[in-house]
């Protein structure tokens, strides 16, 4: 299937080669203006070569850094290959960071110009420009509320690109020199720089050339059997490898289609609208779609949800086993089979997953029961694990060969090793360059011989599937010195609609205890159904009632913890149910939303001490931020209630001993 | 394959009248209905490329005042001169073939149809196609109405809201209605924009939101803006000019400041007996 | 919203399944008569007594003689309600068995007259119909015996001038009719003998929606006063026009309706005051007769007939009328029988029954029916019979016969016919016209 | 659960604006049509062609013109019976002072008659709104009926009053009069009343169909966004009353072969109006769904007690018709105000959100 | 020329050449417009109260006369009938309220339009079932309203007044008298005439607003008694009597739909001017049966210059 030459290692070799091969063929998606606005590979490649055109017009060189700010739009991804086109490298930077990280990753990465989308980028990276020396030029999309700025140094990307276009029709000379820096570029060429929102520290910015990309897309490409014919919809941050990859690489090396929400607000109409064959999620996306799932459900008439419950548990029994292509008994596909009638095949095309071939789940560790949720509707979702160190892939589950407490095996061409502190470790053609200016920090992550720290712990299992536990220097040890993952409590938890987000504590300490985070979307509806009445997130997640329901999915979630031998001993001891929304404007998630363990721990310092002083509430002021920046104090008194902790069941200690 | 559109040839043609120049004179028109007097020889103006705001207290005739620009009712006194023209009585149709459009203090919107089709809707006037082509639909009914759709696609993507394009306008929550209601008007293309309180029963992020979509709006387009507002903030912050009106009567005329500062202006918001 | 996706998929269901489905089939061993009948709105209460003077003969046969030489009739009413749309629908719904179309208005008559030609089935339309429908050789499949309205109207203006229709020349004759096909139906008519004998016709209209608010009309008469006044009058129109002519004090005894204005129950509005009031009538009503007495005995006080004994419905004149109605019809299926040696005759062959239709004194006495219909018989040529009709009085609280037997003046009245029917058949071209027929 | 709308995307406008932008839309009208272009023809008994499937659709033509009318433009009327008069009359006159003509030519024109005369009873629904309006309609409704009762030339100085249609083919089979079979009467209607559903369908969803809607939605702020409500009103009125008319024609033509004046007369109007309003106003859809219920049920009704072998006269039969049909439209006003036309738009709409409520 | 004279000349020739005959003809036409306000103000009371523009007011009319003719054909003496009947048009009334308006309460004005006809087809349904079809007398004997005519002979000629035509003018008269004062005295009546323009002003009465619609519609149904009566003894009775309701709606457009005295007054003008218009042009002009149509003409010719009916409010529009 690859198309693999010698001669095509970068992006922008890619794209002549498409408009060549897949003449015809849609290469990108926009829902603008109502419709889907299209281009083949070869108007991509006329948007492209315009833009690179125009681009040179106001002095970008091989080598600029090109900051690339704002969403999921067409525009953007061409200015990656534009940009890359003429020997530059774009830098990606998260649209929702504040001005301060903006500014430290621009300034890091000396961009020279930035690409944004609209007058907010504009007005942000105009406002940290005094700390961006390098920053000369700046080229937005969007042209609203602009007309009055200064344009000495400001420009409209319609206008570079006129330009670009006037130049390839009139210009003599200024196509082939284009076509002469493109042949320049290098499979060992710097690719992107792509910043990583470490959950410490200033973000690092990991170098990636164009081999990484080229191969590590290729190899995806052939892993997962990804042709011209695939559509996937682009709406993950474009910083993120995985985006990089999956929406860039990968479409530019197997010719497929990209498409482009309309906006934030209609993203799960727009996927219906197209129903990608391809598809990627972190865990939090498919988790608040399994919220919603359940939620909306509870609205159903009584008939109508018994059936749905009854097909649900069906699926859940047989679902997997017929994906994975077990047997099944006859009568029991056929309920399947009616099921996916009834039930599957109408929730897969609500969600707009009913064309899905190869569905991935990466960036954090899924919990096995939400992940087996998708899978027995028929889905082929897969685990994915990876970093942006990598290039994605480090391992991936292959078709057929899917549990859902393992990320699979390795990917092809990559090495694996367990460090003797159970740190898992990899070697592949996708490893980095390094870390932007930080060398350092490089060699702490990259040994001389090429193999990188991932950070996280896991092992092996006996089918030779790697499992992951937790992050390395997550992982503790309660003070019996029995094995504490917080992570892994924390998805058992994450599981119950109910439940947004969890921090889990017991380093060190006598038991385990946890902060939960109500899902205000599922709580809310239920207070609604139950005439509970709530002014604020906070007295909702206060009320009693609340926190029986909590109590409940706790006792739920120790009793499965119980049934894991490595696990039993940390089951929830006492916990506390948030006043407040876990938030990343507080810092108490990273940009990914990712719960920043730390942060927390210190944040709500004496809400853990009353985990385990044994006090059955306690008072705190929390500083929050706003969303215009502004800060504010919330006061409240926070409940803490014991939780019962099981035994381990006999049967499972006997299947766990055999 | 998809060119896309060019936002700025939403701006309305030149008619002549340059930045700054009058656009609209009303001159000593009174109004009344029966006996009661709503409008009391009133004289005020509106400058091309300005916008202009209309306030007092309640019953004030604001809402006449816009009523009388647009047509919807005939004062019995005094004439009106807009674009050079002079009128006393107009149909409010051809007030809109003359490029005034509105909105309303009570949206008035088109409540059984889309927000799409409501804003069409205020494309009415510029479609020509005879009923011949519309029965047929294809060839130059087609053309015109996706001619006129990309028109308003912009004035979705404008004013954001991409996400209730299809949803039936009845069921939208208020502040959405507005903003709905001034896509219809920007439909229009008009020279000149009569906006009746276009931030009643708003909570302070839809005013923002409005705020700005006035101000892109008179910016980006070249639009003159006649508003009427109960909020003195915004309508300091907005406008160019201020004229206030009490019982029919004009009683202050002039920039923000200096209309903040007139001592009528303070005793008829503080309500001193005439 | 279950329960009415439940109606929803039932009443599919019924399309389905009710909706294509033929009317059960006739068996050989029965006939199957249908009957366009009304017994609901405005016009139900003249219609209700005929059709039930219809059904009660029909189910006299059925019980005293097992049906008609051994065959069971059967009688199955569809209801029109006088309504012409409904009335097409019955019949579309009912020919597929039928031997014969009883249209019962001349509305119905006028729609289905066209389609008889392609469908093949006999119209019976006893007394009302389209006069020209007496050209058997035009019509080869409408029959209108024992008199049409033109022989009425001729038989009226007859009477009312004491034999000779010049007797009436400069008087004023007003024709109060109702503003319908059947209505209009004696017009024509009256204005070419208007026209030969020098009176003057005025035609006054009744619609639909004024039949029992009939004062403009009256007012009118009340205006011109006319030395006579002819009245086509159905349903509720002829009660209204009692009364009013009863306000206005029009003389009764220069007040005279057609058959279908002569119903004991209108005149019981105005009893007394209707003293006077003539209706001209091929059928008289005659409790006495055997006929009547087996009526009694074997339908009414067995409980089958819908009568209503309370109002004296026996006696009426309308009754009555019903049960000669379907007497011709049982004459035409038995020529038939007996012509053609079958069980249950087709249409084809109750067409040839009652084209040959010989209800003589001798035969109706035989049927128990003495006196109360007009003798007469019809040929290929001849659809109507012209048997001609009595004048009945009312004398306050019933109908009295008041003349000897009247005729029509055929004379006066076949050129016409002739005429019209050609007209028609040229309208209507292709149309068949029956050259066997060598009459 | 049947329609799975994921992955139908439209990547330009002459997409969306397709006739049915939903696959599965298109794919249930086409087995619809493959019902009716075939499947009923080759089952369907004379009887059914005459008294359910040909009315059904005349009569969901008249209601789609009052549903143009009342439904789109908000101009409610109780005059479509006269209406359909005037177009059946007129195209009487056309056929018989232009014996040659085609009969589709004549229809066509006929709709022009009608349409005139709608435009100048429409004139007062410049002045007057709502209720007062609809009983101004009724001036044209009485004022007609009138008229063909005794204007003698419209229907030929005929002794009964009645107008009677000649034979009449079209290319070579008898499409109307005694001698046209029913199955030839109703392709010719049933082709008819597509296309002109396809045009009303086309109108309405346009730039007229807007206008319409925004007269009736709030007729004065319509004026003020540059809409010039005589002409929308007129047009209105105009469109409306052409389709009436030729529903008018073809009711008698094609149908009934013969009418009188009083045919005409307000039952009709109210029963297409009943057809409007429980199909469903502001729809195309509702006028089909209405006329099977308000048409077909009735006759459906009417020979359920004799195919259960009930014991009920024909007149109780009746009166129960009347009562079950009364009651049926109380019932369905108050389970779905809006017609069943939005009934099936809910249903679809469950269907497309299956196995969500909302 | 002849043509105009025709239209202006001879009618008014004819009216002065014999004045008892148009003396009669103003009579039946007042007689006529008698019914149709009665009818007419059933309609208005309706309207008035709930905004219903019941058009099921016509069979009312019906149904209540055949109620109590049929009950008397039961064997039912007429002192019993009568208010018998009135308990089955209170029974109707409440078994409308509950079955009809509750469920529709708020649907827009044409639902509740369809809904009161569809009541229609249910009552001439349901009545010709209980009491058939045909035509009945109407048992005025029975209710002592004397059927003898009054005869005057002015100008020559003469004039005939029935006595039940005067006793439905005189019992018209009375009812409408009786109603304005229940209207402007009663509490309830108060609390109905407060409903037209406010809900809130009427519920304040302390009647809830079902009970307010019971009693509105018990008054429809006592005035379609009267009028059933009054309207039998002219032309017995059955369900042709349905089409008088049309002529009600006319008065309506003429009156205004809120007003009791424009019901009354466009009326009676619509009753005497369309007798008059049909004898005197009608007939000799355009072929009679203009009664058809006249009263719709008029109210149209009316309404083009005062949208709201001649008693109608003035409507100013506002935005």
């Amino acid at each position: 299937m690859a198309h693999n030459t010698a001669s095509t290692d970068t992006f922008a070799k890619y794209l002549l080669l498409n408009a060549e091969r897949f003449r015809g063929r849609p290469a990108m998606r926009f829902k603008d203006y109502g419709i889907w606005q299209s281009w083949t590979w070869e108007e991509q490649l006329n948007e492209v070569r315009a833009l690179a055109l125009g681009l040179q017009t106001i002095g970008v060189k091989r080598g600029d850094k090109i900051a690339v700010i704002g969403a999921n739009r067409p525009r953007l991804y061409w200015s990656f290959a534009a940009a890359q086109s003429l020997g530059a490298v774009p830098v990606p930077v998260y649209a929702d960071s504040v001005a301060d990280e903006m500014a430290y990753v621009l300034d890091h990465a000396e961009a020279k110009f930035a690409v944004v989308e609209d007058q907010e980028q504009v007005d942000k990276v105009l406002s940290v420009a005094d700390r961006v020396p390098a920053l000369t030029d700046l080229i937005y999309d969007e042209p609203r509320g602009l007309k009055d700025y200064d344009h000495t140094h400001l420009h409209d990307y319609g206008t570079l690109r006129e330009t670009g276009l006037n130049r390839f029709a009139e210009e003599p000379g200024a196509t082939e020199g284009w076509l002469d820096e493109v042949a320049q570029g290098k499979g060992s060429d710097l690719s992107v720089i792509l910043y990583t929102s470490g959950t410490t520290g200033r973000p690092k910015g990991v170098m990636l050339s164009n081999d990484n990309f080229v191969r590590s897309a290729l190899n995806g490409n052939g892993f997962d059997n990804l042709g011209e014919n695939e559509t996937t919809i682009a709406y993950l941050p474009l910083a993120w490898v995985g985006d990089h990859l999956f929406s860039y690489a990968q479409s530019y090396t197997a010719g497929y289609c990209v498409a482009c929400p309309e906006s934030p607000e209609t993203i799960n109409e727009d996927r219906r609208e197209i129903a990608p064959t391809y598809f990627f999620a972190p865990p939090r996306v498919f988790e608040t779609l399994l919220t919603s799932i359940m939620v909306r459900m509870e609205d159903a008439g009584r008939v109508k949800k018994a059936m749905f419950d009854y097909f649900l548990a069906h699926a859940g029994k047989v679902g997997e086993r017929i994906l994975n292509g077990e047997t099944v008994s006859f009568w029991d596909r056929l309920k399947y089979q009616l099921g996916d009638f009834l039930v599957y095949g109408p929730l897969k095309n609500r969600i707009g997953l009913s064309r899905m071939r190869v569905g991935y789940t990466a960036g954090e560790a899924i919990g096995p029961e939400l992940f087996s949720f998708y899978r027995s509707l028929g889905l082929n979702l897969k685990q994915l694990y990876g970093q942006t160190e990598a290039t994605v892939y480090i391992t991936a589950q292959a078709d057929g060969k899917i549990r859902p407490d393992t990320v699979g095996l390795p990917s092809p061409e990559v090495e694996i090793k367990i460090a003797d502190n159970g740190e898992v470790m990899y070697r592949s053609p996708g490893v980095f360059v390094g870390y932007y200016k930080n060398e350092e920090a490089t060699r702490e992550t990259k040994t001389a011989d090429g193999w990188v720290h991932t950070g996280d712990a896991g092992f092996f299992d006996a089918d030779g599937q790697l499992k992951i536990i937790d992050r390395a220097k997550d992982v503790g040890k309660l003070a019996s010195g029995a094995l504490f993952a917080p992570k892994y409590i924390e998805n058992t938890l994450k599981f119950f609609p109910d439940i947004k987000e969890v921090v889990a504590f017991g380093h060190g300490r006598d038991f385990c205890a946890a902060f939960i985070n109500i899902d205000l979307t599922a709580v809310g509806n239920w207070a609604e159904r139950n005439n509970i009445a709530y002014a604020s997130y906070q007295e909702l997640a206060g009320h009693s009632q609340v926190y029986e329901t909590i109590a409940a999915h706790v006792d739920e979630a120790n009793r499965r913890l119980a049934r894991e031998p490595l696990m039993a001993a940390s089951q929830i001891k006492r916990f506390l149910v948030l006043h407040k929304e876990l938030d990343a404007d507080d810092g108490e998630l990273t940009r990914t939303q990712k719960v920043r363990r730390s942060f927390i721990a210190e944040r709500y310092g004496p809400l853990i001490e009353a985990l385990y002083d044994g006090s059955t509430e306690k008072f705190v002021e929390t500083e929050v931020t706003y969303e215009d920046g502004r800060k504010g104090i919330i006061r409240a008194t926070v409940k803490v209630v014991d939780a019962k902790v099981h035994d381990a069941p006999k049967e499972m200690i006997r299947e766990a001993a055999e | 394959m998809n060119p896309r559109p060019d936002p700025n040839h939403l701006r309305v043609s030149d008619d002549g009248i340059a930045k700054g120049g009058v656009l609209l004179d009303v001159r000593n028109v009174s109004l009344a209905f029966g006996g009661v007097k709503a409008i009391t020889d009133i004289s005020l103006n509106v400058m091309k490329g300005e916008i202009r705001a209309i306030i007092g207290p309640n019953g004030a005739g604001k809402t006449s005042m816009l009523n009388v620009i647009n047509g919807f009712y005939t004062p019995q006194l005094g004439t009106i001169v807009f674009r050079g023209k002079e009128r006393r009585s107009m149909k409010p149709h051809q007030a809109v073939g003359q490029g005034i459009a509105r909105t309303f203090q009570n949206v008035a919107l088109f409540k059984g149809m889309s927000t799409l089709d409501n804003i069409m809707a205020g494309r009415s006037v510029m479609m020509k196609r005879h009923i011949g082509w519309q029965m047929l639909w294809h060839g130059p009914a087609l053309r015109e109405e996706i001619e006129h759709r990309e028109k308003v696609e912009e004035i979705i993507d404008f004013l954001e809201i991409q996400h209730i394009r299809r949803t039936p306008v009845g069921k939208l929550p208020y502040g959405l209605q507005k903003r709905v209601e001034l896509g219809r008007a920007l439909a229009m293309e008009p020279t000149l924009l009569l906006l009746d309180e276009p931030m009643a029963g708003m909570n302070l992020e839809e005013k923002e939101d409005m705020s700005r979509f006035i101000i892109d709006v008179n910016q980006q387009r070249g639009t003159t803006i006649a508003l009427i507002e109960h909020d003195m903030g915004v309508v300091m912050d907005l406008s160019d000019r201020v004229v206030v009106l009490d019982y029919g009567k004009k009683i202050a005329d002039g920039p923000p400041d200096e209309v903040k500062n007139n001592q009528d202006v303070i005793d008829a918001y503080l309500g001193v007996p005439h | 919203m279950k329960t009415l996706l439940k109606t929803a998929i039932l009443s599919s269901a019924l399309v389905l399944g009710a909706g294509f489905s033929e009317p059960a089939a006739a068996q050989d061993d029965s006939i199957y008569i249908p009957n366009l009948s009304y017994r609901t709105g405005p016009f139900a209460a003249t219609g209700t007594p005929l059709m039930n003077g219809q059904r009660d003969y029909i189910t006299l046969l059925n019980e005293r003689d097992g049906g008609l030489n051994g065959v069971k009739l059967v009688y199955d009413e569809c209801e029109t309600g006088y309504n012409t749309e409904k009335g097409v629908e019955c019949y579309e719904k009912t020919k597929a068995n039928a031997v014969v179309t009883q249209p019962w208005s001349t509305g119905i008559t006028l729609q289905v007259l066209p389609k008889s030609n392609v469908d093949e089935i006999p119209i019976l339309a006893p007394g009302y119909g389209f006069s020209p429908m007496a050209d058997g050789k035009v019509f080869q499949w409408a029959f209108n015996p024992p008199s049409s309205y033109w022989d009425g109207a001729s038989m009226i203006l007859r009477n009312i001038s004491d034999g000779n229709l010049d007797n009436l020349k400069d008087k004023k004759i007003a024709l109060l009719h109702l503003d319908h096909p059947y209505g209009k139906e004696p017009i024509p008519l009256l204005e070419a003998l208007a026209a030969k004998h020098g009176f003057t016709l005025l035609p006054i209209p009744v619609g639909l929606t004024e039949m029992q608010n009939q004062s403009a009309q009256w007012l009118q008469i009340r205006r011109e006063r006319p030395d006579f006044v002819l009245m086509w009058g159905w349903g509720a129109m002829n009660a209204g026009a009692l009364t009013e002519a009863v306000k206005t004090k029009y003389p009764m005894d220069q007040f005279v309706g057609i058959w279908w204005s002569g119903h004991d129950g209108d005149l019981k509005l105005v009893g007394e005051d209707g003293k006077g009031y003539r209706s001209v009538s091929w059928s008289v009503p005659n409790s006495e007769s055997p006929l009547m007495q087996d009526i009694k005995k074997y339908v009414v006080d067995t409980g089958k007939s819908l009568i209503n004994q309370g109002e004296g419905e026996f006696d009426w004149v309308f009754y009555q009328r019903g049960l000669m109605i379907s007497a011709i019809l049982v004459e035409g299926i038995n020529a038939a029988q007996e012509q053609f040696d079958v069980k249950s005759p087709n249409p084809e062959q109750l067409r040839w029954g009652l084209e040959n239709l010989n209800l003589d004194e001798a035969r109706i006495q035989a049927l128990g029916a003495e006196g109360m219909l007009v003798p007469f018989n019809t040929s290929c040529a001849d659809h109507t019979g012209h048997g001609g009709g009595w004048m009945l009085q009312w004398d306050g609280a019933k109908f009295v016969k008041a003349s000897e037997l009247l005729t029509p003046d055929r004379a006066a009245i076949e050129p016409l016919e002739d005429k019209e029917a050609q007209e028609y058949a040229s309208a209507n071209a292709p149309w068949p016209i029956n050259e066997e027929c060598k009459m | 659960m049947f329609y799975p709308t994921a992955g139908q995307f439209k990547t330009s406008y002459q997409a969306d604006y397709a006739l049915f932008p939903v696959r599965q839309d298109a794919f249930l009208l086409g087995v619809i049509a493959l019902f009716a272009f075939v499947v009923f023809p080759l089952t369907a008994s004379e009887f059914t062609f005459r008294a359910l499937l040909t009315p059904v659709l005349i009569y969901s033509l008249a209601a789609l013109g009052l549903n143009i009318l009342t439904g789109y433009a908000g101009q409610l009327s109780l005059g479509t019976g006269a209406f359909m008069g005037v177009g059946a009359y007129a195209c009487y006159k056309l056929v018989s002072i232009f014996p040659e003509m085609n009969i589709v030519v004549a229809i066509a024109l006929s709709g022009f008659f009608s349409a005139t005369i709608g435009v100048i009873f429409g004139l007062p629904s410049l002045r007057i709104k709502g209720f007062y309006l609809a009983i101004a309609t009724l001036a044209a409704q009485f004022f007609l009926v009138w008229l063909f009762q005794k204007w003698g030339w419209l229907y030929n100085y005929n002794a009964s009053g009645a107008i009677q249609v000649p034979n009449i083919a079209l290319f070579g089979v008898t499409v109307a009069g005694p001698r046209a079979t029913a199955i030839a009467q109703y392709y010719f209607v049933l082709c008819t009343v597509c296309v002109i559903t396809v045009f009303a369908i086309n109108i309405t969803r346009g730039r007229i169909g807007r206008m319409w809607k925004a007269v009736r939605d709030m007729d004065i702020a319509a004026e003020l966004v540059g809409i010039n409500l005589m002409r929308a009103k007129l047009m209105a009125f105009f469109v409306s009353s052409y389709i009436v008319g030729i529903a008018g024609a073809l009711f008698v033509f094609l149908w009934r072969g013969a009418a009188e004046a009083n045919l005409f007369d307000i039952p009709l109007s109210f029963r297409v109006l009943f057809i409007a309003i429980i199909g469903g106003l502001g729809s195309v859809l509702g006028n089909y769904l209405g006329a099977i219920l308000i048409v077909a049920l009735p006759v459906i009704i009417s020979t359920v007690p004799k195919a259960l072998g009930l014991p009920i006269d024909a007149a109780t039969a009746e009166h129960l018709n009347v009562m079950i049909i009364g009651a049926l439209i109380i019932t369905f006003l108050i389970v779905e105000p809006h017609g069943l036309a939005r009934f099936w738009a809910i249903i679809r709409e469950k269907l497309i959100l299956w196995p969500f409520p909302h | 020329m002849e043509f105009l004279d025709n239209i202006l000349v001879k009618p008014f020739a004819d009216m002065a050449a014999a004045p008892d005959f148009l003396l009669q003809v103003l009579w039946e036409g007042l007689v006529g417009g008698v019914l149709y306000a009665l009818i007419a103000l059933g309609f208005v009371l309706i309207y008035k109260s709930s905004r219903i523009f019941n058009f099921a007011q016509g069979i009312m009319v019906v149904f209540a006369a055949l109620t109590l003719v049929g009950l008397h054909e039961k064997g039912l003496p007429a002192f019993i009938a009568l208010p018998l009947t009135l308990v089955v048009m209170l029974v109707l009334a409440i078994t409308i309220e509950r079955v009809v308006l509750r469920p529709l309460v708020n649907q827009p004005d044409i639902i509740l339009f369809m809904a009161t006809i569809g009541i229609t087809l249910f009552l001439i349904g349901f009545g010709e079932l209980i009491f058939g079809g045909e035509n009945k007398v109407m048992i005025t004997k029975e209710l002592m309203i004397p059927t003898d005519s009054f005869v005057f002979e002015p100008f020559g000629g003469f004039v005939s007044i029935e006595q039940k035509d005067l006793t439905a003018v005189i019992g018209a008269m009375l009812l409408v008298a009786g109603l304005l004062v229940f209207l402007n005295k009663s509490k309830i009546g108060r609390a109905i005439r407060a409903l037209g323009d406010d809900h809130q002003a009427a519920l304040s009465v302390g009647i809830s607003l079902s009970t307010i619609w019971v009693i509105v519609w018990f008054i429809a149904g006592v005035i379609a008694l009267a009028t059933g009566i009054v309207w039998g003894a002219r032309a017995g009775v059955s369900f042709a009597l349905e089409v008088i309701a049309f002529k009600a709606l006319p008065v309506l457009m003429l009156g205004g739909l809120e007003s009791v005295m424009g019901a009354i007054i466009g009326g009676l003008a619509i009753g005497i001017l369309e007798k008059v218009f049909e004898i005197y042009w009608g007939q000799p002009l355009l072929g009679g049966n203009t009664e058809a149509w006249f009263a719709y003409m008029l109210a149209l010719l009316v309404l083009l210059f005062r949208p709201q009916g001649l008693f109608g409010e003035k409507i100013i529009e506002r935005v």
